[in-house]
């Protein structure tokens, strides 16, 4: 996929950014946080108190769809780094499973959040 | 006490070789001596009919860029002290085709250079200062461009991008810092020109910001910089695009 | 000689696969690329158990739903997984030094007539980055280091 | 053969050749303009020049200033109207430069500032610290892009010059990438291929500047002016030459030899100007030839330095400390480090001088115009007669430009009066040009180019150097005939058509030689001491007989000829030439004279 007029590559290089810059800065603590959570399961309820709250919970959730944007972004990036040449399906594909993903996120959420939560609490 | 230095140079010889081979060679050396003054030993006592580009011998005219030990450098400003106990492997710029010996073709880089209107367009806003006046610009204006300015075109940078070694539409560090330099100067107007080169896909959006460029820039030139620079400008542009049609 | 003609024959090295194994440079570069894989993975993990605990939660069969919620648990606490995870920080720390060191360069400040360092914004981040990291320690451990202080 | 048409012809594109291609373009976009060169534009040697290039700004200043300086720096042998020309067009083009992008330094306004320079009454160097021949290279090259009518011919090796009925008519290349020869038809011709200082083996110059394009010209029956006058730069890194630019000094570097005392004040440029203060004219700000030619006594007193590298003495800068040397001369920190392992900021740098310029060239009137009709030149390879015998700092690289655009305009006004000639002519000229220069291929020969480019080298140091006598002078031309001998056996073993350095650099070796051989001819006739052409025999400089130009006319089988022309003078007669404090006691007495007359 190589475009001789405008590249739309400003779009997935922002959502890259941002990715980037959430793992820089956010995901050691939450990696840590999980890792603790695997012997603690203290720490895995108050994960899931934070994670299960509707602002923490956004919060969470969109840092997570920015990190699959930035991988997804980098795995697109590193084809064409291992020689193999990116074209409209890998570019559809790839790009594609980031908004699948990125929307399996959201519908999650709101099902949690709108729906079920409140009857089980 | 001059010390021997083994020095192996891929040869290259179009009308004789199907591929390139290597040969080497002992030189005597002293602590100052220069990779390319031990080349130009080397083509006056042993091998006159190796071929390789170089002037100046100060770092400044950007002819004699090659590959020492996998590394792109200026054999002048390669000292063979620096290598002392080691040997010293001597190959063509990567990334260009091999024209002979250790000369590359540099057709496709110069074309870059040449594509990017490196020039000023003059700025309709301001006014032409007349024959005898210049343009005001201060040391902060200057400062803005000033080490991208910087750049000898020794295509040093394109032979440690590995983006360039992957696809030879992408118009390349050197070139884009070049493009760079001409957008942020206070006395051009050609901006909205050369960002349509800057949008391509075979503009800033070809880097992947490996950054090997400025690591081996032996003018401090730092491309990568410019490049990511390029990068957020040419985003302004976009979101700037979406809601204004381009005429 | 033939000087009417040219006899060029200019000679392309080919690209191989692997052209990036031979330069630590290089090396360092696919590996900084390379931490999205082991990130991308655990953005999965977490998806998978998140998806557990909605589905869990908007189970109509309470039972059924706890089992998917402790289900979820297992997931965490499982040893592969939590070696997998310790990975991932590792990947999650180097890129997050990689990215560090590299943002002077998309970002410039000028501060008179002089550009300002870089390593200012290096030192920033990191500053961000801790400040970020406590308060996540303090909210995700906060039982935890209620337990160490008593 | 491959045959291709251009209006204007241009061999050499640094800073001459391009600025002459801008200038064809510009006074008509209709004509094509071929800019021929034997490397890339921008490994061009101007790309080396560092301190600077003067024009007139400051208020205190004045083109009769300028004039007055450029005229008693070259020791009276200048032509005064060219000057006068060359005065009033310097800061014109130089504003041109900047209107093109150069990146001057400036004023922290956001003008032009300007720096001190040796043998100048004002400062009035322009400079883009202390890279600015680069960055005059690199803004001409890339404004050279905008013309569509400026087609290059990179990498292409001017053979020959090919003449119809006494005017050029175009230019035999090798295309050195491709391997083929290319007939370049044109109704006239440019040649601007700077300086042929190769012909010594310690000098500030890159490997191409072996003179070609003086060679073509002279070989053609067109005169080298003025070919003794060869400057030697004082202050070159040893056993390199690597260039430290007079801009270290023009900041206020100072020279100490080995007693760390500041030499230049026993050689008429005294009295000690205080650390940090350079004032105009004074110690290290003296004429080049001046410094150079002190050095040389200090040598020979025995109060150099020295060191594996040879006999140097120090240039100190650490005073102008660390912040001020990255921001004025950050180039010569580098290059120091890189060449003498020593860092400025630490350590005065040794130095020695290095031969720099080639004053003389191909002798051309005031518009650039030679003998042979067609044929222009411009630039270090001509002698446009503003330096006489011995160049101001800074001055050529706006001759550069000035003349580069008088050249281009001229010969595109030649060109759009003329016609192309006729193809046959050419073509069999071609041919044997080239058969000519095919004609030292030859593995079975046994003489070593390196072998004579190296004792050329050496024998021009010794016999024509910054001191040079009968004996001495003799003993070189002595040398070069033999070299000359030699060279007819030279051994070329590369027979490949592409990129064939080997053969190349012989025939670059053929133009030295007989580019050396005008040097030193012209040098043996000089019985007087001038500017840099210093006789041990002659000591004195002698108006009487000698206040002329040489002329040296190449002859196919021996020594060239030497004869002499007029030197132009208009507003200044021939006068002492002082420094320093005699300088001001010289111009005070004038006034003087000048107030007792009223």
């Amino acid at each position: 996929m190589f475009r001789k007029d405008r590249s739309d590559e400003p779009i997935y290089w922002g959502l890259f950014g941002a990715g980037g810059m959430v793992i820089a800065i956010i995901m050691p603590i939450v990696v840590l946080a999980f890792i603790v959570a695997g012997f603690s399961d203290g720490v895995l309820a108050n994960i899931g108190h934070i994670a299960l709250s509707p602002l923490p919970g956004i919060v969470l959730i969109s840092c997570l769809i920015l990190c699959i944007w930035h991988c997804l972004h980098r795995i697109y990036h590193g084809l064409h780094d291992l020689t193999i040449h990116t074209n409209i399906v890998i570019h559809l594909a790839l790009y594609g499973l980031a908004a699948f993903l990125s929307l399996v996120f959201i519908v999650l959420f709101i099902l949690i959040e709108f729906n079920i939560y409140d009857k089980l609490s | 006490m001059a010390d021997k230095m083994k020095i192996t140079v891929l040869r290259y010889r179009p009308e004789q070789d199907e591929q390139p081979w290597t040969q080497s060679f002992e030189v005597e050396y002293t602590h100052e001596m220069s990779l390319l003054e031990a080349l130009n030993v080397i083509k006056d006592t042993q091998a006159p009919e190796l071929s390789f580009r170089w002037s100046c011998r100060m770092a400044i005219c950007g002819s004699c860029g090659m590959m020492v030990n996998g590394t792109p450098k200026l054999a002048c400003k390669t000292f063979l002290r620096d290598y002392a106990g080691q040997e010293m492997l001597i190959e063509p710029l990567a990334n260009f085709p091999i024209e002979r010996d250790l000369v590359v073709d540099l057709s496709d880089f110069i074309e870059k250079l040449e594509r990017i209107k490196p020039y000023i367009i003059p700025k309709e806003d301001v006014p032409y200062p007349g024959e005898r006046r210049e343009y005001i610009q201060t040391p902060k204006q200057l400062e803005k461009y000033r080490q991208f300015s910087m750049c000898i075109n020794c295509g040093i940078c394109y032979a440690a991008c590995p983006q360039y070694k992957l696809n030879k539409e992408f118009i390349g560090p050197a070139a884009l810092t070049l493009l760079y330099r001409y957008n942020e100067d206070s006395r051009d107007g050609g901006k909205a020109e050369r960002m349509k080169l800057v949008n391509q896909d075979s503009g800033v959006w070809s880097c992947t910001f490996v950054g090997y460029c400025s690591q081996v820039c032996p003018k401090g030139v730092d491309p990568a910089s410019a490049i990511q620079l390029g990068k957020v400008e040419s985003a302004k542009d976009y979101l700037i695009s979406m809601f204004k049609k381009e005429q | 000689m033939e000087l009417n003609k040219s006899t060029r024959k200019p000679y392309v090295r080919p690209v191989k696969a692997n052209w990036w194994t031979n330069k630590g440079f290089y090396i360092a570069y696919m590996l900084r690329e390379g931490t999205c894989i082991p990130i991308f993975l655990f953005v999965l993990e977490l998806l998978w158990a998140y998806a557990c605990i909605a589905c869990g939660a908007a189970s109509k069969d309470p039972m059924a739903g706890l089992q998917r919620i402790m289900f979820a648990k297992s997931i965490i606490q499982n040893p592969l997984v939590i070696c997998f995870n310790i990975l991932v920080l590792v990947a999650v720390v180097y890129h997050a030094i990689t990215w560090f060191n590299l943002m002077p360069k998309a970002q410039r400040l000028f501060i008179g007539n002089k550009l300002v360092d870089g390593k200012y914004f290096v030192i920033a981040l990191y500053a961000v980055t801790i400040l970020v990291t406590i308060f996540g320690a303090i909210c995700f451990f906060s039982d935890f280091l209620w337990l160490f202080l008593k | 053969m491959d045959i291709v048409k251009a209006d204007v012809a241009i061999v050499g594109a640094g800073g001459a050749g391009l600025r002459a291609a801008i200038a064809a373009a510009e006074l008509n976009p209709d004509l094509n303009v071929a800019l021929i060169s034997k490397v890339y534009p921008m490994r061009s040697h101007t790309v080396a020049a560092e301190g600077g290039a003067a024009g007139v700004v400051r208020d205190d200043d004045s083109l009769d200033n300028h004039f007055v300086d450029t005229v008693a720096g070259g020791d009276w042998l200048c032509e005064q109207d060219v000057v006068e020309y060359f005065v009033e067009h310097t800061t014109k083009e130089l504003y041109q430069l900047e209107h093109w992008g150069c990146p001057w330094s400036r004023k922290p306004d956001g003008r032009i500032n300007v720096r001190p320079f040796g043998g100048m009454k004002v400062p009035r160097t322009w400079f883009a610290a202390d890279k600015t021949g680069f960055h005059m290279l690199h803004t001409l090259f890339q404004t050279s892009i905008k013309y569509p009518s400026i087609k290059r011919y990179d990498e292409h090796f001017v053979l020959d010059l090919l003449v119809e009925d006494n005017q050029v008519k175009g230019v035999i290349t090798l295309d050195l990438q491709n391997g083929v020869t290319r007939l370049i038809k044109a109704k006239s011709v440019i040649i601007a291929t700077g300086g042929s200082n190769r012909c010594y083996r310690f000098n500030t110059n890159g490997g191409i500047v072996t003179g070609d394009g003086m060679a073509l010209a002279y070989r053609h029956g067109v005169p080298l002016r003025d070919m003794e006058f060869v400057q030697y730069h004082p202050t070159g890194l040893p056993g390199c030459g690597v260039l430290m630019t007079e801009g270290c000094r023009g900041e206020g570097g100072v020279l100490t030899n080995k007693d760390g005392y500041r030499y230049l004040q026993d050689y008429g440029l005294g009295p000690e100007t205080p650390l940090g203060h350079p004032k105009s004219k004074y110690m290290e700000l003296g004429p080049r030839d001046r410094v150079s030619q002190a050095f040389w006594q200090e040598q020979k007193k025995g109060r150099t330095i020295k060191t594996h590298l040879g006999d140097v003495v120090n240039l100190d800068l650490r005073h102008l400390g660390a912040d001020y040397l990255h921001e004025r001369l950050p180039f010569i920190c580098e290059l120091a480090k890189a060449y003498v392992g020593v860092d400025p900021v630490d350590a005065p740098v040794p130095v020695r001088p290095t031969v720099h310029y080639t004053m003389g060239g191909i002798e051309t009137d005031g518009k650039t115009a030679t003998k042979l009709h067609g044929l222009y030149a411009a630039g270090e390879c001509a002698s446009v007669g503003i330096h006489g015998a011995n160049r101001l700092g800074s001055n050529s690289l706006v001759e550069t430009v000035v003349f580069g655009r008088v050249a281009g305009e001229e010969a595109a006004k030649f060109a759009m009066e003329n016609e192309f000639g006729s193809d046959d002519v050419l073509e069999k000229q071609a041919e044997n040009s080239l058969n000519k220069a095919l004609s030292i291929i030859d593995g079975k020969r046994n003489e070593s180019v390196a072998d004579i480019r190296n004792e050329m080298g050496d024998a021009m140091e010794e016999g024509i150097g910054i001191y040079r006598d009968e004996e001495s002078i003799k003993a070189t031309i002595e040398k070069l005939t033999a070299l000359k001998e030699r060279y007819k056996n030279i051994k070329v073993t590369d027979s490949s058509t592409i990129f064939n350095t080997d053969w190349l650099t012989a025939i670059e070796l053929g133009f030295l030689l007989g580019n050396a051989e005008a040097m030193a001819y012209s040098a043996l006739n000089r019985k007087e001491s001038r500017g840099s052409h210093q006789r041990l025999d002659y000591v004195e400089r002698n108006d009487e007989q000698f206040l002329k130009h040489s002329l040296a006319t190449y002859n196919p089988d021996g020594a060239p000829s030497i004869s002499y022309s007029s030197v132009k003078i208009t507003k200044s007669q021939p006068a002492k030439r002082v420094y320093g404090k005699a300088a001001e006691d010289a111009e005070q007495a004038k006034k003087a004279a000048l107030a007792a007359n009223k």
